[in-house]
C-alpha cells in the first residue's frame, strides 16, 4: 500500500498516514459487513429453528436485509433522552465498537495474515475486549432510565466475573505453546483434529469448555444475556438508544461474536493451519479458518435459540463455583500432565486422538437424536395437499 | 351439610339476624343483615363443622327496585310506611366453599344505597382483599377494617362509581372525548334506549 | 458433592438433547405460509404452492359481512340481534312480492319454512365493519339467509367512513322511496275513495231516510 | 450493622408496556437493587367494562363477548357462559348428549392450546423463545380445527345457550384424532426441549413458594392451586356437562424439582394437564352419540328471576359466573370471578425478597392474562 502512495509522488511520511488509513476503513468496513451479515444470518437460523422462514423478502432470500435494517436504523432521529448525561450517552458505542475493533490489530485470519502478531497478542486481546464493559456501563449509567442501570450492573459485574475463568483456561494453550502471540499459538497446532489445543488432553477438553461457556458470557450471548434480557429489562443498557448509536452497539454485539469465533477457533481449533503439503496458499488458510469460525457462530446462535437464560445469582453461581474450580484444575492438570509425559510423546499422541473419537462419538449421538427428532416432527397433521385429494 | 342445615346452625350458634331465602333461582342463600356480618362469616370460617375455607366469589349489585323481601323481618315497618323504604340498595353476595367438606353456601345482605358500608372480611380470607377493592371500585361500598382500600380496575382520580345503575359516563377524561362520533351516532338504532 | 456433578451432568445432557431438536427442527417442513402469493381462500387453493401443513380458509370462514339484498325482507332482526348496534336498517313499504332465487323457486323462511313474503323494502343497509365483531348472531338469526359472512377479510382503508358498508345505493333508496309514495299516495287514495263511498253510501241512506 | 450511609429503595415501574407482563399490566417495585421489597401490582388497564356492558345488551348477545373475556381460551368461557344461563332457567337437562360431547371437545382443544400459549408464553419469560414458537405451531393446528367448526380462530362464540351452534362434520373429528396422534409426540419433544433443561428448573424450582394454605387463603384457583398440592379440579369434583362419565387423572405438584408449591411444580402441572385433555378428547371421539345439537331457545330468552354462581373449569382455573336475572332480556348483574384475578392478588405477596428475574418467572407460572384479570 505505501509503495502505491510512493509512486504517486508522496512524501514517505504522509504515504504512511494515507495508507493507514486507506487500510482502517477497509476493515472497518469488511467489520461493519461481517457484522450486518451476521444478523441476517443469526435471524435467518433462528427462524428455520423455529420452522419459520425468517426474513426472505429483501433481496434474493432476503439478503439484503441487514442493508435496509441498517439504512433504517442511520436515516432514523438520534434521540437523547431527557436527563441523561449528555456526553458519556454520546461516546459510550463508540467504547463497545473500539473494544471490538481493537482486536483487529492480533486477528489471525489464516496463516501469516496478521495485522501485528503482537508477543503479548492474546494478552493484547483480552485487555482490549474489556472496553466493552466501560461502554456498556457508561450507556446504563448515562440514559438517566432504572432498566439501563440494572442492565449495565449487570454487564459489568458479569463481564468482569468471567474475565477470570476465561483468562485462567486461556493459560492452558499459553502452556502448552509456550507463547503470548496468537501466530505463535496458531503454529503450536497442525491440521489435524487430533492436533488441535482442544483435544490435546481431558483437561484441555475442559478448559475449552470454560472458555467456550465464558466467552459466551462475556458475549452477552444466551443463555447469559442478562445486560438486555429482553423479558425482564426491556432491552437492558440500550433501551433509550436508537438511530445511529443503536446500530454501532448493534454492529459491536455481532462482531464481538465473530471475534469470540476468530478467537476460539484461533486458540483451540486450529486456526488456519493447512497441511504441508499446501503451506503457503494464504487464501486457502484464510478460507479453512473462516469456516471454523462459521461452525463457532452457528453453534454460538444455536445455543441462544435453544436455551433459555440464566438469574444473576445463578450467574455469578455458575462463575465461581463451577468454572472458575474447573479452569483451576484444567490448568494444575494440564501442568502435571505436560510433565509427566514429557517424555513418552506416544501417550500424548494417543490420549489426544482418544480425545477426539469421545468427540466422534458424542457427534454420533447427536446425530442419532437428531433423526429421532426429526421423525417426530414428521408424523403426519392436518396436511392440506392430503385434504384435497 | 346442605345450606339448610348450615342455616339452621347459623341460628342456633350466633345471634346474627338470618333468615333462609330460596324463592330466587336455582341456590338458595342466606340472607344475614348487614350489621353482622362479620360475626356470621367469622363462625362459618372458624367453626369446625363448616370449615369454609375458600371465599370463592364475592360481589353486589345496585337494586333500583327494592325487593324489600326481608325489609319488614328486620326493621319495625308498619304496612303504610313500606313506600318510605322503598329504597335502592346494594345487595351483596359470598359464595363460599369448603375443600374438605366439599359443601358450599350462598350468603346475602344488603345495605341502603345513602349509606353503602358493611364489614370487611379480609380478616378472614385473603382472597376478599381484591374483590372487595373492585366492589368498591366498581359499586362504591365502603368496607370497614379493609387494610387497603383504593380504586383497583380504575384510575384513582376517577368519579363515581360505574357498576351503579344511576351512573352516567363521562363525556371526557382529561380531555379525551369520549361523546360518541358521527358514525357511530348514525348507527344508533332508532327508539331504543339503553 | 453428588448434586454438584449431577448438576453439571444434567446441565449438559440436557442441553444436549435441546440442541438436538433445535437441530432437527431446522430440517423439518416450515410452517410460514407466504400470505399474498399463496391463496389461502381454501384446502385446495393453498395446497398449490405451500408444503407446510396449515390449512386454508374453511367454508363457514366468518369474514366480513355481505348482504344480498334480493333475499333481504327488511325485518330488522340482525338489527336487533346485533349486540354493539353495527347494523342499521331504513326501510318503507313496497309493492307486495314472494321473494325468490334466480332460477325461480321460492325462498323459505328458515324458522317457519312458509314462503318468505316481502311487504318492505330497505332504503338504507349500513354495516360498520369497523366496529362489526364478526360474531355471526346475524347470520343465524336472518330468516332468508340474506346477511352472511363472506370469505373477504382485507379491509384497509384509509379512513373510518370508509368502512361502513353501504349496499343500498342512492339511486335505489330514491326510487324505493319513489315507489313507497306511491304507494302511500294509493293507499291514501284507495283510503280516500272508500271514505267517500262511505259517505256517499251515508248520505244515500240519509236522502233514502229523509225520502222515507 | 447499621452503617451511617443513607440508602433507600429503588423504585421501578414495571410496565404498562414491559415485554414480559401479558398483556397491559403494571407493577410498582421497590427494589434494593435486583431483590424486591415491595412490588404493588397495579391492574385496570384492560378494563373495558364487560360486566357494565353485560347490562344492556341481550342474554344471548353476551355471549360474544365472552370470548373476549378471556380470548386465549374463549371456548371455555363460552361454555362457562352459556351453563352458568341455563343453570339459571333450569335446562340444564335439556342440553342433548352430542351437543355436550362437542362443548367437551372443544374446549378441551381450547384447554391445550391455552396451556401451550401459557407454557410457551413462560418459556419465552425465561428467555427461551424458540419452545414458545413450537408451542404456537401446534396452537396453529388447535386454531385449524377449531375454525373448521366454526369459521373463526379466536373468538369463537360457537357455544351458545341450549347447544352448540353448529354440528360437527367427521372430518372434524378424523383430523382432531390426527392432530392428537402427532401433538402427544411432538408436545413430549418440546418438554425435552425446554422442560427438563436444567437451566430452566433451575430457574423455576424454589421461585415464590406458595404452601397449600396461602393458596387456598388466596383462593387460587385451577393449576396454580393443584401446583400446591391441592387435588381439586371442578371437572372431578363437581362434575358437569359430561365430564363424570369421562376417565382422567388430576395432576398435582409434589415438588418436583424443589419445594411443594413452586413455580415449577405450577408449571409441570399444565404440562400434565395437556396429556390429561388429550385423553378426554379422545374418550369423546369414541363415545360422541349422534343426535341434535342445539336444545329448542327462544330467540329472546327470559330467564325467571333469580341468581346462580356457576364454576367452570377453564385453563386458567376454576372460572365463576354470578348472574342475577331480574326477568328482563339483558342480566340485572353479571359478574366473572375469573382465575387470573386471584392469581394476581397474590404476587405482592410472594414477590417479597425475589429477584426482578424471578417476578417474570412468578408472571409466567401463574399464567396471569390481562385481559381477563381486568375484564
Amino acid at each position: 500500500m505505501d509503495a502505491i502512495l510512493l509512486s504517486f509522488g508522496l512524501a514517505p511520511l504522509a504515504a504512511k498516514i494515507i495508507s493507514m488509513v486507506i487500510i482502517c476503513v477497509i476493515v472497518l468496513l469488511a467489520f461493519v459487513t461481517i457484522g450486518g451479515i451476521l444478523t441476517l444470518v443469526e435471524r435467518r437460523i433462528a427462524g428455520f429453528m423455529q420452522s419459520r422462514l425468517g426474513p426472505n423478502r429483501v433481496g434474493p432470500q432476503g439478503a439484503l436485509q441487514w442493508v435496509a435494517d441498517g439504512v433504517k436504523l442511520i436515516l432514523k432521529e438520534d434521540l437523547i433522552p431527557d436527563g441523561a448525561d449528555r456526553v458519556l450517552f454520546r461516546i459510550a458505542p463508540y467504547f463497545c465498537l473500539v473494544g471490538i475493533f481493537g482486536t483487529m490489530v492480533v486477528f489471525p485470519w489464516g496463516q501469516g495474515v496478521i495485522v501485528a502478531d503482537l508477543n503479548v497478542g492474546l494478552f493484547y486481546f483480552i485487555s482490549i475486549t474489556a472496553l466493552v464493559v466501560f461502554g456498556v456501563l457508561m450507556a446504563g449509567w448515562s440514559s438517566n432510565n432504572k432498566w439501563s442501570l440494572l442492565g449495565g450492573m449487570r454487564a459489568a459485574a458479569q463481564i468482569v466475573s468471567y474475565e477470570i475463568p476465561v483468562g485462567m483456561s486461556l493459560l492452558v494453550p499459553i502452556l502448552i505453546s509456550g507463547t503470548l502471540s496468537m501466530g505463535g499459538i496458531m503454529a503450536a497446532q497442525g491440521w489435524l483434529p487430533w492436533d488441535w489445543m482442544a483435544f490435546r488432553s481431558p483437561f484441555t477438553v475442559l478448559s475449552f469448555l470454560i472458555f467456550f461457556i465464558g466467552s459466551l458470557a462475556e458475549a452477552n450471548r444466551t443463555p447469559f444475556d442478562l445486560p438486555e434480557a429482553e423479558s425482564e429489562l426491556v432491552s437492558g443498557y440500550c433501551t433509550e438508544y436508537t438511530g445511529f448509536r443503536y446500530a454501532v452497539f448493534f454492529l459491536s454485539e455481532w462482531a464481538n461474536l465473530f471475534v469470540f469465533g476468530g478467537l476460539t477457533t484461533a486458540v483451540f481449533l486450529g486456526g488456519g493451519n493447512l497441511p504441508g503439503v499446501l503451506e503457503g496458499y494464504t487464501i486457502l488458510s484464510v478460507l479453512v479458518y473462516l469456516s471454523k469460525v462459521a461452525v463457532i457462530i452457528f453453534v454460538v446462535i444455536w445455543l441462544r435459540w435453544t436455551l433459555p437464560r440464566f438469574r444473576i445469582d445463578q450467574l455469578m453461581t455458575l462463575s465461581w463455583k463451577y468454572l472458575l474450580p474447573g479452569a483451576f484444575i484444567a490448568f494444575l492438570g494440564q501442568a502435571l500432565y505436560m510433565l509427566m509425559t514429557q517424555q513418552i510423546p506416544i501417550v500424548q499422541s494417543v490420549v489426544a486422538v482418544l480425545m477426539f473419537l469421545v468427540f466422534v462419538f458424542v457427534l454420533f449421538r447427536f446425530a442419532i437424536r437428531v433423526r429421532v427428532n426429526m421423525s417426530e416432527q414428521r408424523i403426519p397433521v392436518n396436511s392440506p395437499a392430503s385434504d384435497v385429494s | 351439610m346442605n345450606i339448610l342445615e348450615i342455616f339452621q346452625q347459623i341460628k342456633e350458634n350466633t345471634d346474627a339476624v338470618v333468615s333462609f331465602h330460596e324463592d330466587e333461582g336455582p341456590t338458595p342463600s342466606i340472607y344475614v343483615r348487614s350489621d353482622s356480618i362479620l360475626k356470621v362469616m367469622t363462625y362459618l370460617k372458624e367453626e369446625e363443622t363448616m370449615d369454609f375455607s375458600v371465599l370463592m366469589n364475592h360481589t353486589g349489585f345496585h337494586e333500583t327496585e327494592s325487593s324489600r323481601l326481608f325489609w319488614h323481618l328486620f326493621f319495625e315497618v308498619s304496612q303504610d310506611e313500606t313506600e318510605d323504604h322503598n329504597h335502592e340498595e346494594i345487595r351483596l353476595f359470598w359464595h363460599l366453599y369448603s375443600y374438605k367438606k366439599e359443601h358450599r353456601v350462598t350468603i346475602e345482605s344488603s345495605i341502603p344505597i345513602g349509606n353503602a358500608e358493611i364489614d370487611s372480611v379480609v380478616s378472614l380470607w385473603k382472597s376478599a382483599n381484591w374483590l372487595e377493592r373492585e366492589a368498591y371500585d366498581l359499586l362504591g361500598i365502603n368496607y370497614q377494617g379493609h387494610p387497603d382500600l383504593r380504586r383497583i380496575m380504575l384510575p384513582a382520580d376517577w368519579e363515581g362509581h360505574p357498576l351503579r345503575k344511576d351512573y352516567v359516563s363521562p363525556t371526557s377524561y382529561h380531555g379525551i372525548d369520549n361523546s360518541p362520533s358521527a358514525i357511530t351516532k348514525s348507527f344508533e338504532p332508532k327508539g331504543k334506549s339503553k | 458433592m453428588g448434586t454438584y456433578f449431577q448438576n453439571i451432568k444434567d446441565g449438559f445432557t440436557t442441553a444436549f438433547e435441546g440442541m438436538s431438536i433445535s437441530f432437527a427442527t431446522m430440517f423439518v417442513r416450515k410452517e410460514t405460509v407466504q400470505y399474498p402469493e399463496v391463496d389461502i381462500s381454501s384446502n385446495a387453493t393453498i395446497a398449490e404452492k405451500y408444503k407446510g401443513s396449515l390449512m386454508g380458509m374453511p367454508e363457514n370462514y366468518r369474514g366480513i359481512l355481505g348482504v344480498d339484498l334480493s333475499l333481504c325482507t327488511a325485518c330488522q332482526i340482525c338489527q336487533k340481534t346485533c349486540p354493539i348496534d353495527c347494523i342499521v336498517i331504513d326501510n318503507v313499504k313496497c309493492d307486495k312480492t314472494k321473494l325468490s332465487l334466480e332460477d325461480g323457486s321460492p325462498v323459505l323462511n328458515r324458522f317457519t319454512q312458509k314462503e318468505a313474503l316481502k311487504t318492505r323494502t330497505v332504503t338504507r343497509f349500513d354495516i360498520n365493519a369497523a366496529k362489526c365483531m364478526y360474531c355471526g348472531l346475524c347470520e343465524k338469526a336472518c330468516p332468508t339467509g340474506a346477511i352472511q359472512h363472506t370469505k373477504k377479510f382485507e379491509m384497509n382503508r384509509e379512513s373510518q367512513e370508509e368502512l361502513i358498508l353501504r349496499f343500498v345505493s342512492d339511486d335505489e333508496k330514491a326510487t324505493a322511496e319513489k315507489r313507497a309514495s306511491a304507494i302511500e299516495a294509493e293507499a291514501v287514495a284507495k283510503k280516500a275513495g272508500k271514505a267517500k263511498k262511505e259517505v256517499e253510501e251515508k248520505a244515500k241512506a240519509k236522502e233514502k231516510g229523509a225520502e222515507e | 450493622m447499621t452503617s451511617a450511609l443513607k440508602t433507600e429503595y429503588l423504585t421501578i415501574n414495571m410496565g404498562p408496556q414491559h415485554p414480559s407482563t401479558h398483556g397491559v399490566i403494571r407493577f410498582i417495585l421497590k427494589t434494593d437493587g435486583e431483590i424486591i421489597y415491595e412490588c404493588d401490582p397495579d391492574v385496570g388497564y384492560l378494563h373495558r367494562g364487560i360486566e357494565k356492558i353485560a347490562e344492556s345488551v341481550t342474554w344471548q348477545g353476551f355471549v360474544p363477548y365472552t370470548d373476549r373475556v378471556d380470548y386465549v381460551c374463549a371456548m371455555n368461557s363460552n361454555l362457562s357462559y352459556c351453563m352458568a344461563v341455563e343453570k339459571l332457567m333450569g335446562m340444564e337437562t335439556e342440553i342433548p348428549k352430542r351437543a355436550e360431547y362437542i362443548r367437551v371437545i372443544v374446549s378441551e382443544l381450547n384447554r391445550i392450546s391455552s396451556h401451550a400459549v401459557a407454557i410457551g408464553a413462560a418459556d419465552m419469560d425465561m428467555g427461551a423463545f424458540t419452545p414458545f414458537i413450537h408451542f404456537l405451531r401446534e396452537r396453529e393446528h388447535i386454531n385449524d380445527l377449531l375454525e373448521m367448526v366454526c369459521g373463526a380462530r379466536l373468538t369463537y362464540n360457537y357455544i351458545c345457550i341450549g347447544g352448540v351452534n353448529n354440528d360437527v362434520s367427521p372430518t372434524f373429528l378424523s383430523k382432531t384424532a390426527e392432530f392428537l396422534d402427532h401433538f402427544e409426540v411432538v408436545v413430549e419433544q418440546i418438554n425435552r426441549l425446554i422442560s427438563y433443561n436444567k437451566i430452566f428448573i433451575g430457574r423455576f424450582a424454589d421461585v415464590a413458594v406458595v404452601p397449600p394454605k396461602m393458596a387456598i387463603d388466596y383462593n387460587l384457583v385451577g393449576p396454580n392451586l393443584r401446583g400446591s398440592g391441592i387435588k381439586f379440579d371442578v371437572r372431578k369434583d363437581k362434575p358437569y356437562s359430561v365430564y363424570s362419565d369421562l376417565d382422567f387423572d388430576i395432576p398435582v405438584g409434589s415438588g418436583r424439582a424443589g419445594t411443594l408449591g413452586d413455580c415449577y411444580d405450577r408449571y409441570m402441572v399444565r404440562v400434565e394437564e395437556i396429556r390429561e385433555s388429550i385423553k378426554i378428547i379422545r374418550q369423546c371421539l369414541q363415545q360422541i352419540p349422534e343426535g341434535e345439537t342445539k336444545a329448542i331457545v327462544k330467540s329472546t330468552i327470559k330467564p325467571p328471576k333469580g341468581h346462580v354462581y356457576f364454576r367452570t373449569e377453564t385453563p386458567r382455573g376454576d372460572t365463576g359466573y354470578f348472574l342475577y336475572s331480574d326477568g328482563k332480556t339483558s342480566p340485572m348483574r353479571l359478574k366473572i370471578r375469573t382465575g387470573s384475578f386471584t392469581g394476581m392478588s397474590i404476587i405482592p405477596e410472594i414477590a417479597r425478597g425475589v429477584f426482578i428475574a424471578d417476578l417474570v418467572a412468578i408472571i409466567g407460572s401463574l399464567d396471569i392474562v390481562a385481559p381477563e384479570l381486568d375484564r
